[in-house]
């Protein structure tokens, strides 16, 4: 490798841990907010940080991303910044949906990362909608589409896979296989592995090791360059885990017996970690002060985003139409 | 000045808005080469070619999901659905998509999609080809619900709800795609969103209704002289609520006719919201001639839509109070 | 008798009827070894077996066709969904399989099934874990909506429910599915399907209500000493009209109090029925207090549902009129 | 191959034969009358008899099948009378769901043959709810499911297919591939081959030549002796023509070039005729004397049945629920 491109690689792999890190600590941070009742609901991403920020890191700004309630690590990496992130978990006025959506379903227009839904995988027929426009106007943007292992066995799934590759349009299925849909365990979400789906709408399926995030960049980086030479989409199956509950309303010693634990030679941290130290880009005394940063970062944030003040009551009924109806004007009336 | 029926109308609302604006998307089954099994897109294909004219595979929940995803990021996709019987696989990406992304983003992001899709009974379709589900979108905040009566406004309408900035369900009565013909003007046109017509005019009686029982009621009311306002909803959701208490201030007297089942159809909320507001001047009851509540039927289709002889027996009735 | 929860109430009716009957069949998300996320089905899977209570995968419009299609060979099939907003993706299997099969056969095949679902407000749940859909089921002739206001009744209705014949909607207030506690019989009882329940009585006011609002709009008769009838409906469609305009005919003022959008709302076809049938005991206009016609918000979702203060508006606008 | 089982197969293969003239006589007498106006429309099945016939033939009269409205030949296979078919066609009082539905939409529980929807592929899960059933009740009957090629792009057909592989239940699907869904060809329709994805499901994915009966008849077999045997779903793409339009209200001369002649060697009635000859199971006298049976039968049922008069009225209200409502009670009486 060149003395350039060791250069760039390490600049790209050290923003590439720090957002890792940067996603673990908010991510606890969030949890134990939550616990104290600073925080309504959240869906920890503990354990897909790596695989979220490789695929991140295979995209430019004006690539769209069709992502889903896990997502904090990607965003995060891409640039959208943190009080977007917590706003939105609050709900407060400063929240770019106003306090309607639940914690967890963040957007940032701004950075081309759409609103979250709750119905899972109803993001992806969209997705290949939005797609279909890169095509059509020559955009030369691509669409990253994610969702969980689970997500394969919805109806939308199936309707965007098949309509994605018979329109031949560039957009990058993300499968982020943590494992688990809440208490099922993939192995009985489908029989077949998650890539191998691909196959049946004639399109191209990966399978990465999720937990690396040099692995992940490359297999991405590289669908995104098939996509926009009009190649087409790919399905990247990205194993990893899910370290933590399904969310904070869930308790999984009802139902899981093994866990990644942090810290742990599994853990995407640490993984990152070692591949970096490996290769020269960082050392404990980084580290150390990446962790440290970090810890204020998310600390100062969090303080201040907390004291934001609630939207008005009457945003909440507001943006139902371009020009609201007189039947929900009538009805606000009577409520305020 | 044309004279042409419904389809050849829709057809010449999307050939010029087409024309006009290469953001205008269509995709749906069998609406390319074929021309849409009612031909409503007739022709488009070849004119525009296959990247605005999709032949789509059979999936009404990836033909609508896709098309808000065009609509998100700048398109005006055009979907159409074969039969509204169909659509309620995609009902999940109506409802939980497309009626709520603008609210749940707060407005960063909009759908400005039109669905089209042929409803309602009379073409011997039994029950899975004659189906009037309005109330399905109707009850959905965030969707305008559109459906024309004659070809002049079947061409207005569909213009206006082209790119309207919400998602429209636009619901085209097949059984007067072609029974009906009636003068059209030549290039585009816009009928406004979210105002009815009133299309007879009366002292003894207020009308509404909308759809293919506009000419029923209409036929209905000349025949027998009624004397009476008929309002032609054009936008079913929301529905103007002004134009009809200003007629049933003058009347008195309601009848709310659709082709939908009873329970829960829309004549439920026009009479509620009629209650609500202008029980001081009704002299009866409001009354509904309607669809009955329950799946539609081959072999006796014409026992399921109203007709001449139940609504003059409503008129009747409602002619004793005074 | 055992002072319980609703969940707990609907665990018993699951239970008992379990182990009378082999032909019960629970599939759904996350309702075995979890218990359900809301721990209807808890312990039922270890008792039953994984044949008879099946986890399934993520598929709703699977979930409810695999139960049609046990019904149809006999079985009892009992379906949960985890969230009625997340239900859209099987309408077409509710809609077009569910509620026609009986019909479209002529009575050859019917389908005894029950989609469980929760449903409504107050959890902080947001747009899609707190919907009120009963009008997409209740205007769709074929099925039976049935919801509980207490566990007592949770646990009679859902035994009625199994094995009905007919597929039955069952919507579980999740507000109250722990806040309230009453005390349940112990065997196994039936509460009939169709039949309201009169739950306060009084002269001046009638109000119709069910589930989560029975308990709000009790107690807020009860705070302001309103002297007035309480229906609860039980079962949403078909609605027991008989109990309605019994109480109409004597009080001559009606409230209909949901937390479902207005427009379109159950209240929609109870004030358009009443209006039919019982207008000359009325005495003023029937008002509704519903939610609103928007998606449901996050943050402030106590202004969506409907409250003390509400409901007293509207009981002494109507107590006005005499 | 012993003289008995040879002449086991030969009443099979002549039987199998009978009903694929007797299908194409009774099809093309409909498609006439429906121009003709004495009937309201009609979907020909002309071209699909022999994969129908040969799927037919691996079933006992106790397994289910859950069709779709193109499967007259497995009807008439299976010993349904062909007044149950007519009488449907025409909705007249003696049609065994009383007038209600369009024609195609048949049904006769007596022999297992499930109702038929419009809404293509809905049958899919619903079979395999039919087929948990036969599990779970320890039966040994299996369901066989039928749908076209089109109905692979449905959320049914995705549903089904992954239940039936994670339950591992006793259901066929047989995929009628015929090319086209209305004007839309197969190529077009999914870029992998249908038999491919059945892989997505782990599940046993066959293609046959639905032209060829023995074949289909073979391969059909095997899969109901895998799924009595308990080892689960397969998929089988029966690939065919579809020789005439779509429906009576088609005209594919609007987007179809080649079409498959009546009576040309690709024609299943021709081909199996030869297979039957080579096998010297029929001559042409026995062809003669089956064809000349199967008109005299069709058209006689045709005109009994045509004689048979409509439904009553009031009998298209009744069976929505097992006991009417008020609502419906008093909508009728308004109506008649
Ligand atoms: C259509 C739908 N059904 C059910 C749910 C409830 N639910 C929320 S998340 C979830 C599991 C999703 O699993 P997976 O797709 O693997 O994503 P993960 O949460 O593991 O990241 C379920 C069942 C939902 N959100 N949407
Ligand atoms: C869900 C749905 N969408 C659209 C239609 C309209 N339609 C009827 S048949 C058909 C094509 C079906 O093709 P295929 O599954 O290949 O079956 P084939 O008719 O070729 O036997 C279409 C689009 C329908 N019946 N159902
Ligand atoms: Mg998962
Ligand atoms: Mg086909």
């Amino acid at each position: 490798m060149q003395e350039a491109e060791k250069s760039e690689e390490k600049s790209r792999l050290v923003k590439a841990y720090t957002a890792i890190v940067l996603a673990r600590t908010l991510d606890k941070k969030i949890v134990v907010a939550q616990r104290q009742g600073r925080v309504g609901f959240y869906t920890p991403t503990m354990g897909q940080e790596a695989l979220q920020i490789g695929a991140s890191m295979a995209l430019t700004e004006k690539d769209l991303i069709y992502g889903y309630y896990r997502d904090v690590p990607m965003m995060l990496h891409r640039g959208v910044p943190m009080e977007v992130i917590i706003n939105q978990i609050m709900g407060n006025s400063e929240d770019s949906a106003l306090g309607r959506q639940m914690p967890s379903h963040f957007s940032d227009k701004k950075r081309n990362f759409m609103s979250v839904q709750s119905p899972v995988a109803t993001n992806l027929p969209v997705a290949t909608g939005a797609a279909f426009t890169q095509k059509y106007r020559k955009t030369n943007s691509v669409v990253l589409a994610t969702f969980g292992d689970g997500s394969t066995s919805t109806p939308d799934f199936h309707a965007a896979m098949n309509m994605a590759a018979v329109f031949n349009l560039p957009v990058i299925f993300l499968c982020e296989n943590n494992g688990w849909a809440i208490s099922l365990p993939v192995e009985k979400q489908t029989i077949a592995e998650i890539w191998t789906k691909a196959a049946a709408y004639g399109m191209r399926g990966l399978r990465v090791n999720g937990n690396d995030v040099i692995e992940t960049h490359e297999v991405t980086l590289e669908a995104v360059k098939r996509a926009r030479e009009g190649k087409g989409p790919t399905l990247i199956d990205a194993v990893s885990f899910r370290m933590g509950p399904h969310s904070t309303s869930d308790d999984p010693s009802k139902y899981r017996s093994e866990t990644v634990e942090e810290g742990s030679d599994r853990d995407p941290v640490v993984v990152t970690e070692k591949t970096l130290k490996s290769r020269g880009y960082i050392d404990d005394k980084l580290i150390e002060s990446i962790k440290s940063r970090a810890q204020k970062i998310v600390d100062d944030k969090f303080e201040e985003c907390a004291k934001i003040p609630p939207p008005e009551p009457k945003s909440a009924f507001e943006d139902v139409y371009g020009k609201s109806t007189w039947m929900l004007d009538e009805e606000v009336k009577d409520i305020l | 000045m044309t004279e042409m029926n419904m389809v050849q109308a829709l057809n010449s609302a999307l050939d010029l808005s087409m024309a006009a604006d290469d953001s205008i998307i269509l995709l749906g089954e069998d609406i390319g080469v074929d021309g849409g099994v009612f031909r409503v897109t007739e022709g488009l294909q070849k004119k525009y070619g296959p990247e605005r004219v999709n032949d789509t595979p059979l999936v009404e929940l990836g033909i609508v999901g896709m098309a808000i995803g065009m609509a998100l990021t700048g398109l005006k996709p055009i979907a159409e659905i074969q039969f509204q019987d169909f659509i309620y696989t995609a009902m999940d990406q109506i409802i939980n998509q497309a009626a709520k992304i603008r609210y749940r983003s707060a407005g960063q992001y909009t759908v400005p999609m039109v669905l089209r899709t042929p409803y309602g009974g009379g073409i011997k379709g039994g029950l899975y080809h004659s189906q009037s589900g309005e109330t399905y979108f109707a009850h959905t905040a965030g969707l305008t619900v559109v459906s024309p009566s004659n070809p002049a406004d079947a061409k207005g309408l569909l213009i206006s709800s082209i790119g309207y900035g919400d998602p429209v369900i636009f619901l085209e009565p097949k059984r007067i795609y072609r029974t009906i013909k009636g003068e059209v003007k030549d290039g585009s046109y816009a009928i406004p969103l979210r105002k009815a017509a009133v299309v007879r005019e009366g002292d003894d009686i207020t009308a509404i209704t909308y759809g293919s029982m506009v000419p029923t009621v209409r036929d209905a009311f000349e025949k027998n002289n009624v004397n009476g306002d008929i309002i032609d909803l054009r936008t079913l959701m929301p529905f103007d609520i002004e134009t009809i208490v200003k007629s049933v201030e003058k009347t008195g007297r309601v009848l709310v006719v659709h082709e939908a089942p009873r329970t829960l159809g829309l004549g439920a909320e026009i009479s509620a919201a009629i209650a609500e507001r202008a029980m001081e001047s009704l002299l009866g009851p409001i009354l509904r001639v309607t669809g009955p509540d329950s799946p539609f039927p081959y072999r006796h289709e014409e026992y399921y839509l109203p007709n001449e002889k139940r609504i003059m027996k409503a008129v009747n009735k409602l002619s004793e109070y005074r």
